[in-house]
């Protein structure tokens, strides 16, 4: 299935749209997400720090998503680095 | 209550300013003594760099989940005699900008201190918003900041941040 | 600092309000981050009686000697880098009126949040102010509050008030 | 010495010009004028409480006044009750 995963924060700057889209397995975990995100992001982007993908969290709008939940029904999933508000 | 207890809210820097007078009359009603406000500026330094402005992104639509989440967490426990309310600002704010705007109305002053309090504390570390810093010299930065991982998930590395978790001052 | 770092005052409510958007600049400078806000109002009952306005009685000349010494006390402990604002209302006050307003600017928020508690706490307990309650009724009373007897003069009878020190809700 | 009291808060009610005068010895010290005033307000005032004047402090313009102090020299001073601001 294919995932589109939105960038937030520090992701914004490693492309213009904030948006790639992932072709994952059928029945993939938000596990199998993060790896597929992982590497898509070591083959396309110079300069990306794993580390701060290991902080970072995936959400759909209503919920931050645990590593062993699905991924949502509607496909959509933010990446979201460590929170800097206010 | 006749009206919402609670009101939350991003405001683009762009269309609209966070308004301080409005956040009062807001939690206000006839059986409130206190009103605690905080209000969350840009400021002209960081870390010993000079700033001259801050970008704040957002994740709008859960952004707007957490603040009605964490009403209700305050709610829970300081209601029910409590208004409470939470604005943040989105784009590309100058120095002395309001970031962020919390407030909470309660009969007495104990509980909205310690109502306001919490509602900025939970705004600032478990809200999706993301500040980028930018400098005098030019270059940007975005800041580091909380994780939003669930502490138990095995398969993010919360446990190893590279510096103690809530001890930034953020 | 250019300006005077702190502003105390007395509004006299035939004349003036309280305004929380002039307390909130007042503290405000381009290195603080947080700007923590508390206003009081008249709340529409008190133990169980019906409010239908407070008169607030002060004694002037020491009020003002009062809120700068507590303004000392709170940039000693918070300060330098520290903004204060405190202003209470005198005269008969309707339910919702702004009767004291007080304001803290830091770089960071611990800071502001401790300091405005501190000012309201210290311009509670220690300034030569009186609240007199005006009930639905008819009635009115004079609170009772907090002495002003220095604690260690033995001909006053602080030692033994009719309540527990402080556990009253003012 | 005469010396000129200001009453506040609670003490208002007993004298529509909140302020009243008593004749003390020359070298009175505080404690000297809270009798003199507790005398006063017992022999003019129906309904006074002694329990507010025991919980009651004197002062000047710039401080709350110790029952040892001697009057100040302009003969000013004020009794204030307990307080309740904000």
């Amino acid at each position: 299935m294919r995932v589109e995963l939105a960038l937030f924060g520090a992701f914004r700057q490693f492309d213009p749209g904030a948006r790639i889209e992932l072709e994952l397995v059928n029945d993939a975990r938000v596990a199998d997400l993060r790896l597929a995100f992982a590497g898509y992001a070591a083959a396309h982007w110079p300069g990306f720090s794993p580390g701060l993908l290991a902080r970072s969290a995936f959400a759909s709008e209503r919920e931050v998503l645990r590593e062993s939940e699905p991924i949502p029904a509607d496909r959509r999933v933010a990446v979201l680095p460590p929170v800097s508000g206010g | 209550m006749k009206q919402p207890a609670s009101q939350v809210a991003i405001s683009d820097i762009g269309r609209a300013r966070l308004d301080p007078a409005a956040a009062i009359e807001f939690v206000s009603a006839p059986g409130f003594g206190g009103v605690s406000v905080f209000v969350g500026r840009v400021r002209d330094h960081n870390h010993g760099r000079a700033v001259t402005g801050v970008s704040y992104d957002l994740f709008d639509a859960l952004a707007l989940q957490r603040f009605a989440e964490i009403v209700r967490e305050v709610e829970a426990e300081f209601g029910p005699a409590l208004r409470l309310y939470v604005d943040h600002a989105r784009g590309r704010l100058a120095v002395g900008d309001l970031a962020v705007l919390v407030a909470a109305g309660t009969p007495h002053r104990d509980e909205a201190f310690r109502a306001c309090r919490a509602l900025i504390e939970a705004v600032k570390h478990r809200a999706p918003i993301w500040k980028q810093e930018h400098y005098a010299d030019g270059d940007s930065a975005w800041s580091e900041g909380c994780s939003l991982c669930h502490p138990d998930d095995p398969a993010a590395d919360v446990d190893r941040p590279p510096r103690p978790a809530h001890t930034h001052a953020h």
